[in-house]
C-alpha cells in the first residue's frame, strides 16, 4: 500500500506539466483559444499525441502505450491545473476506452492507433435530453438495417461532438443498450456545435436514420457503466487539479492584495477558510488517488467511482464558490483566472452525476457492509 | 403582536399586484423571468411605467414625487414588483444619486436632476469603487482639483455597473489630499459620460455578459455647480446612499421567484423514472430552502414592520446576509435540476435543451456576485459582530 | 401586521423576567434543584400559578386567564432563557391544552382550575418505545370495562411523569387513538422516574389493566396533532430563549476571555462565527414568533409549527454547538453555565419531532403551493 | 502506487485483528462499545494484556519495549485496536511521558520508570493547562522554586484528564521567570499525585462523568532528580510530546465502530412503518458519512505512507480537524437515531429504552470535547493557513 508516484509517473507528470505550461501559461491564451470552434488547440492536441498521452491506456498491440489508470490521472489533473479545454478524457477514457473494451480486432486496429496518434477525435455520445446520468439509451434506437444499422435520436450535450471525427453513440436495441460507430460525414446526422460556460465546446447532435456500424454487439451497458465511471474517476484527478490551482491562487491573493492598509492574510476569518479548503482538497485528493489505484487493481471501480465523484464534488462546490468570495468582485470577471476554474469544477460537477447522485447510489449500498475497508473487498481484487 | 394585514394593505397589496402584473409589457417581464438581462430600452419603459403611475420612487420626498409611504408597504411594494419579475427602478437612479440630490443638493439641482432621474430619462451610474479600493472605499485615489470655475478630474473607477447605457455618473472624489482623516477631503461630483477624457472599458463577467465596467478620467473638467453638497462632505453622502443600498436587499420576492421556476422544472425533469420533483432528498432540499426563505421574509417584515422609528432595527443587518445566500442556494438549486442539460449553456437555435437549463450555470456564476457587492458578507458579518454584538 | 408586544404583554414579559431571575439568578441554583426528583423547585411552581401563569390560555369560565398563544410563548421563552425545569409547557400546554379542548365540562371544571391554582400537576404521557414522533398510540391500548377503561402497555419517555398528579394517557381503541385520564395512585400503575441529561426528568410509565377515565370520546388523533403543534411552537419559544442567553453567554466570554495576550473577541474568525449565530437566532425567532401568530389568528398550527420547529431544530444545533466550541473546555463541564443550554437545546430538538423530520413533512406538501406567503392561506385564517 | 497491503501486512493485520478480538476481555471491550467509561482496573487489565504481548508501546525505543515497527504498521495496529473496541494504552503513558522519558531522561530515570510506564503500574496524569493558559500553553503560571535538593511548586493546573486515578503527574512548571521568551524558563517536573501540597477536585462533565480535574500544589516539594531533561527546556519536551498526541488522533477505526452501530439501530428503530435505516435522507446521510470516513481513512494512509522518512506529511494536520469533526457526526448521528428515546439518557432498571439510546445525547455532549482538547481545531485550522498555506 503506497501512495506515491514511482520515478517514470514523475518524469511523465513533469513532461506533461511542462508541455501545458507552455500552452496554457496564463489564462489569456485559454480564453483566445476556447472563444473559437472547436474550443482547443490543434496544435496542442498533436503535441499530447506526440508525447504518447493520446494512447496512454490502451494495449501495446492496439497502438497504445500499455500504460494504466494512474497515467491517465496523472494526464488528467495536469490538465485540470491549467483548465487545458483538449478532450482528452472524452477521446481517450470514454470514445476510446469502449473502443479498446468492446471493439472487434478489425475496429481497434483501424482507431485504437489513429487516436493514440492524434489524427482521429472520438468521443462518446450518450447524454440525452431526456435522460439523466444513466447508463443506458432511450431516445436514440438503433434499427437493423441489412447488415449495418441505422440510428435516429438526439444526443445532447456532447463535448466536443461537433468537431469530433468519429461518434461512438449509445442506442437502445432490444433487451438494452448497444453502442455504434458514426463518421463525422454520415448522411443524416446534423450536429451543432456550441461554446459552454466553462470555456469547452459541446453539441446537439441529430440522428435521422444515420447509417452506424455496431461496435460489438449486443446489450453494452456493463461497458458503458464501467466506462463512465472511469471517465468518473478521470474527471475526479482533473478536478483535483483544478482545485488545487484554486486554492493556491486564493493563498497568493490573500497574501498580496490590501484592504485597509494591510494584506488579506492578517484577516484571520479568511484565512481559516482558506485552510477549509485546503482540508477538502486533500480529502478528495485522497479519494480520488485511491479510486485510481482500485482501478489498477481491478477492483470494484464503479463503486469507487461513486465514492471519489461524491468527495470530489462536495469539495469542487466549496473550493470554487470560497475562492471567488475570498477573491471577491474579480473572481466573477471572465479577465481573471479564479473563477473559470469555479467554471470548470461547476460543469465536472454536472458532467456524469453530481454529489447527491452519487450519494443516492452509494446510499442504496450501506446496508451491504458493516464497516468499510478501502483496502479490502470490493475495491482491492 | 398581529399576522394579518390590515384590510387597507391588503388591498394596497392587491393594487400593486394587479398593477405589475397587468401594467408592465409582459415581454419585459418574460425577459426578467428567463434570467437574460433586459436591453437598455427594456429598462427604461418599465421604470416610466411605474413612473407614470407614481410608483417609481414612492420613497423620495413627496414634493419629487414620492408617496410617503410607510416601510412596511415599500416591503410590499418591492416585493410584489419582484414577484412580477417587473425590473426594478434603476437603483442609481431610485435609491442612491436621487435621494442624496434631494437630501443635499441644492434647490437648482433638484430642479434639475429629479424629474429626469425618477423618470430614468438621465441614466445614472456610480463611480465609487476602484482597483485599490474595494471595501476599503476611504482610500479611493480619483483626484479633483479646483481649476477656476471647473473641476479637474484625474483617476480610475471600477465594478461601475451598466456604465455602457449610463448618461451621467456619480462620483466620489478626493478634494482635499491633505486631510489627516482619509474620510474627509472625499466630495461628490456629478458629470456627463461623454464628457471630454471619460473612457470606458466593459468587463466581461463569468456569464459572458458585460455589466460592470472600468473607467477612466483623464481631465475631465466638470462644472463646480456640478458638487453635490458641500465640498468634502463627500463621505456622509455616500454612507447615507449606502444605507439606502441596503434597502430591499433580501429580494425575499425574486427568490420566491426562482424556487417556483425551480419547482416547475423539476416536475418537467425525469430522474430514475419519476419526475424529479418527486425525489425524497430533492422534495426536502426545496422544503428547506422554502422554509429559510419564509424565516427571511418574515424577518424582513419584523424590520421594516418596527422601523417607522426611522432607526435600522437591529436584525437589519441580516438581510443582506442571508439574503444573498438563498438567492444563491436558489440558483445552484436550479443548476443541479438542469443537471447533465446544464453543460448546453450558451446553445442557441438546434438545440433541444430548454432555455431555463442553459442559462442555469451562467446565473449560478453570476449570482457569486450578490454575496460580494453591496457590503460584502464579509462586511455584514463585521457589523452584526461589532454593532450588535459588541465584539 | 406586527411583531410588537402591547404592553400588557411586556408587563407579563418582565414579570415572568423578574420571577425567574430570582429563582434561577445563576446556574448553580438550577444545578441543585435539577439533581433531585421532582427536577423542578415546588415553590417556584407555587410562584407561577400565583401569577396566573399556570391557566394561561384556559378560558375564564374554566378558571383560566384566558389569554392564548402569544402569552404562552412569552412564558415559554423566559423559561428558556434562565432554563427553569417547571414542567409548564407538558403542564399547561400538553396535558390543559388537551383537557381543554376535548374534556367535558365536567372534567374540565375538575381539572383546568386545579392546574391553574398549581395544586395538580398532569402530564401527557404519549410518547412510546416503539413509536417515533407519531400522533398516534399503539404501544399501550384500551379497553372498555363497564363504563370505565382499563389501559395497558408502557409509555416512555414521559416527562415529569413519576412526579405528575394526573396522566392524559393516549391509547389505541378501535378506530383510532382516544385519549384517558389516569390518576396518579391508580391501580396497576407503576412510574419510574429518572434524570435526563439535560436536568429535566421523565419517566418509564407501565399500565398493567389500569383503570382510566376517557377524556372525551373517539378518536383524538386531530386533537393530539394540534396539541403537539402548539407544544412544538411554546419549545421553539424555550429553545430561542435558550439560544438568546447561550449567544449573550459567549460574546461576553469572546470579550473577556484572554488568550496570547488579548481578548478572544481580537480574533475576527470567532467573531464571525458569533455573527452567524446570531443570524440563525433572529431568523428562527422570527419563524417562532410567526408560528405563534398564526396559532393565535386561528391558521393552520400544524404546518406552522414544522416550519417553525425546522427553523428551530437547524438553529439550536448551530448555536449549541458554537457556543460550546467558542467557549473551549469550560463549555463541555456541567460547573458552567452554556454546556447546559446545548443540552436541553437538544433535548428539546427530540422531544417531539427534529429538524429533518419537520423537513420531511413540509416536502410532502411543496407540490401543493408555487410560492409560500406566511401572511396569506392556510396561515391567516 | 498500490492499493493492497503486502502479504506481510495482511498477516500483521490479521494477528492485531485475533489478538484484539479474543485476547482483551471481552467485557472490557463491551464497556468501551457501549460508550460507557472502563474502569480504572479495566484499563490497567486492557494494557497489562497488551504490554504482555509487547502490544502497548511499539513506537517506544526498542530497549524499552518498542517493535520498530513502520508508520503504517502502527496505524494498523490503532486501527484495529478501535475497531475491537480495545482501550487504547493510556497516552498520558504511552504517547507522552513514556516517549519523552525515553528521549531527554536520564538513564536512571529511564530504569525507573519507563517498565512501570508501560504496563501501567505507574497512572500518570498530565499537568499543562491552566486556568489562564488553554491554547495558549505558554503563558502557564505554575512555578517551580529551587530550595535544596528540592524544587517547591505552587499554582494550580486544569483538565488533568482521569487524574483521579494517577499515581504520577508530570507537570510543566517556571523554574526561571526572567527569562524574555515566556517559552523559555519553563522545565518538566515529574512527582506522585500524593506528594503533600497536591489536591485535587474532579470537574463533572455535561455527562454526568468526571474525566477532568482541577490540580492545586501548594509548597509541593520536589526532589531534584525529578527533573526530566534539563532545566528550562521543558517547552520543548512539551512540543515534542504534543507531537506524539497528534498521532492517530484522526481515529478512523473508532468512527467506524459508531457507524456500525448506528447503521445497527437504525434497523432497530421504526420509522413511518418501516426501518428507519429504509429512509432514504437517513440513508444517504450515513452513506455520506461512511465516505467522508473513507476519505479521512485514506488520507491518513497517505501521511503514514509517506512519513517514513520522519518529517510528517503536511495533510497530517487535516487528520485532528476533521477526524474530531466525524466522530461528532457520527455521535450526532446515533442521537437522532434515537429521536424521542434520547431523552431517557440517565434511565436505570424499569426503563424500556434501549442502553445504547440512553447514553446516546451524553455521549454527543461529551463528544463536544473532541474537537477542544489537544490543540482546539482552531490551533489546527491556525497551523494549516500558516505552515502549509504561507497565509
Amino acid at each position: 500500500m503506497n501512495f506515491d508516484y514511482d520515478s517514470e509517473q514523475n518524469d511523465l507528470r513533469e513532461a506533461v506539466r511542462g508541455l501545458l505550461a507552455r500552452a496554457y501559461s496564463d489564462s489569456e491564451q485559454r480564453r483566445t483559444v476556447t472563444k473559437t470552434d472547436p474550443g482547443f488547440d490543434e496544435k496542442t492536441w498533436s503535441r499530447l499525441a506526440e508525447m504518447g498521452l493520446l494512447g496512454l491506456p490502451f494495449a501495446e498491440e492496439d497502438g497504445g502505450m500499455g500504460a494504466g489508470p494512474i497515467e491517465v490521472a496523472i494526464v488528467a489533473e495536469e490538465i485540470g491545473r491549467v483548465l487545458a479545454p483538449e478532450p482528452f478524457i472524452e477521446t481517450v477514457v470514454l470514445a476510446g476506452g469502449l473502443i479498446a473494451a468492446v471493439g472487434t480486432a478489425e475496429q481497434k486496429g483501424e482507431l485504437i492507433g489513429a487516436i493514440s496518434e492524434g489524427t482521429t477525435i472520438a468521443v462518446f455520445a450518450h447524454a440525452e435530453p431526456g435522460t439523466r446520468w444513466t447508463a443506458t439509451a432511450e431516445g436514440v434506437t438503433a434499427t437493423q438495417a441489412g447488415d449495418g444499422w441505422t440510428l435516429t435520436g438526439v444526443k445532447e450535450p456532447v463535448p466536443s461532438g461537433a468537431r469530433a471525427d468519429v461518434l461512438v453513440v449509445s442506442a437502445a436495441i432490444d433487451g438494452g443498450t448497444g453502442l455504434f460507430l458514426v463518421q463525422g460525414d454520415a448522411a443524416g446526422l446534423t450536429r451543432t456545435g456550441y461554446r459552454t460556460h466553462d470555456g469547452t465546446w459541446a453539441a446537439n447532435v441529430r440522428l435521422e436514420g444515420t447509417p452506424a456500424v455496431a461496435l460489438g454487439s449486443g446489450d453494452r451497458t456493463a461497458a458503458i457503466e464501467r466506462a463512465l465511471a472511469e471517465a468518473r474517476i478521470a474527471y475526479g484527478h482533473e478536478a483535483i487539479g483544478a482545485m488545487d490551482t484554486a486554492l493556491r491562487t486564493t493563498a497568493e491573493y490573500l497574501k498580496t492584495r490590501k484592504q485597509f492598509g494591510v494584506t488579506l492574510n492578517k484577516f484571520q476569518a479568511l484565512t481559516f477558510r482558506a485552510a477549509d479548503m485546503y482540508v477538502s482538497l486533500e480529502l478528495a485528493r485522497s479519494t480520488a488517488l485511491w479510486a485510481s489505484m482500485v482501478a489498477d487493481a481491478g477492483g470494484d471501480v464503479v463503486a469507487a467511482a461513486d465514492r471519489a465523484r461524491l468527495q470530489t464534488s462536495r469539495a469542487g462546490r466549496h473550493i470554487g464558490k470560497e475562492a471567488i468570495q475570498l477573491h471577491g468582485g474579480i473572481g466573477v470577471t471572465a479577465e481573471y483566472s479564479v473563477g473559470h476554474y469555479t467554471s470548470r469544477l461547476t460543469a465536472i460537477d454536472h458532467l456524469l452525476g453530481d454529489g447527491d447522485w452519487a450519494a443516492d447510489r452509494l446510499a442504496a449500498t450501506v446496508a451491504d457492509h458493516e464497516t468499510v475497508d478501502p483496502l479490502g473487498a470490493p475495491y482491492s481484487s | 403582536m398581529r399576522l394579518q394585514l390590515s384590510p387597507e394593505l391588503e388591498a394596497f397589496r392587491e393594487e400593486m399586484r394587479t398593477f405589475f402584473t397587468t401594467q408592465v409589457p409582459q415581454e419585459i417581464r418574460d425577459t426578467v423571468a428567463a434570467h437574460r438581462h433586459p436591453t437598455k430600452a427594456q429598462y427604461v419603459e418599465a421604470q416610466q411605467v411605474l413612473n407614470a403611475a407614481g410608483l417609481a420612487v414612492p420613497h423620495w420626498p413627496v414634493e419629487w414625487g414620492g408617496r410617503d409611504w410607510t416601510p412596511l408597504q415599500r416591503h410590499i411594494w418591492r416585493e410584489e414588483m419582484q414577484l412580477a419579475s417587473v425590473p426594478e427602478p434603476l437603483a442609481f437612479n431610485a435609491s442612491m444619486i436621487g435621494p442624496v440630490i434631494a437630501a443635499f443638493g441644492n434647490q437648482e439641482q433638484k430642479e434639475r436632476f429629479l424629474p429626469k432621474t425618477a423618470n430614468l430619462d438621465i441614466w445614472w451610474c456610480q463611480g465609487f469603487s476602484e482597483p485599490d479600493a474595494g471595501s476599503d472605499l476611504a482610500s479611493l485615489r480619483t483626484t479633483a482639483v479646483r481649476d477656476g470655475d471647473d473641476w479637474v478630474v484625474n483617476g480610475q473607477k471600477t465594478w461601475t455597473t451598466l456604465g455602457q447605457y449610463a448618461d451621467w455618473i456619480f462620483c466620489l472624489v478626493r478634494t482635499d489630499p491633505t486631510a489627516e482623516k482619509k474620510q474627509r477631503g472625499i466630495s461628490m461630483l456629478v458629470f456627463p459620460m461623454d464628457s471630454p477624457g471619460v473612457t470606458l472599458r466593459p468587463i466581461e463577467l463569468l456569464d459572458g455578459g458585460f455589466e460592470v465596467n472600468e473607467v477612466f478620467f483623464e481631465d475631465v473638467r466638470v462644472p463646480a455647480e456640478n458638487l453635490i453638497g458641500e465640498e468634502n462632505r463627500g463621505w456622509d453622502y455616500a454612507k447615507f446612499l449606502l444605507g439606502n443600498e441596503r434597502v430591499g436587499i433580501a429580494r425575499v420576492g425574486a427568490t420566491k421567484r426562482l424556487i417556483a421556476q425551480a419547482k416547475e422544472h423539476a416536475q418537467a425533469i425525469t430522474s430514475g423514472g419519476r419526475p424529479l420533483a418527486e425525489d425524497p432528498r430533492m422534495a426536502a432540499r426545496i422544503a428547506e430552502l422554502e422554509n429559510e426563505l419564509v424565516a427571511l421574509e418574515l424577518t424582513a417584515l419584523r424590520v421594516v414592520a418596527n422601523s417607522a422609528d426611522g432607526k435600522p432595527h437591529p436584525a437589519s443587518s441580516v438581510l443582506k446576509l442571508r439574503g444573498s445566500e438563498l438567492q444563491q442556494a436558489a440558483t445552484e438549486l436550479v443548476v443541479d435540476i438542469a443537471g447533465p442539460l446544464s453543460l448546453a449553456s450558451f446553445a442557441e437555435d438546434g438545440s433541444d435543451v430548454p432555455d431555463w437549463a442553459r442559462v442555469a450555470t451562467p446565473s449560478y456564476l453570476n449570482y457569486r456576485k450578490v454575496s460580494i457587492y453591496g457590503g460584502s458578507n464579509e462586511v455584514q458579518r463585521t457589523i452584526i459582530a461589532g454593532s450588535i454584538l459588541g465584539l
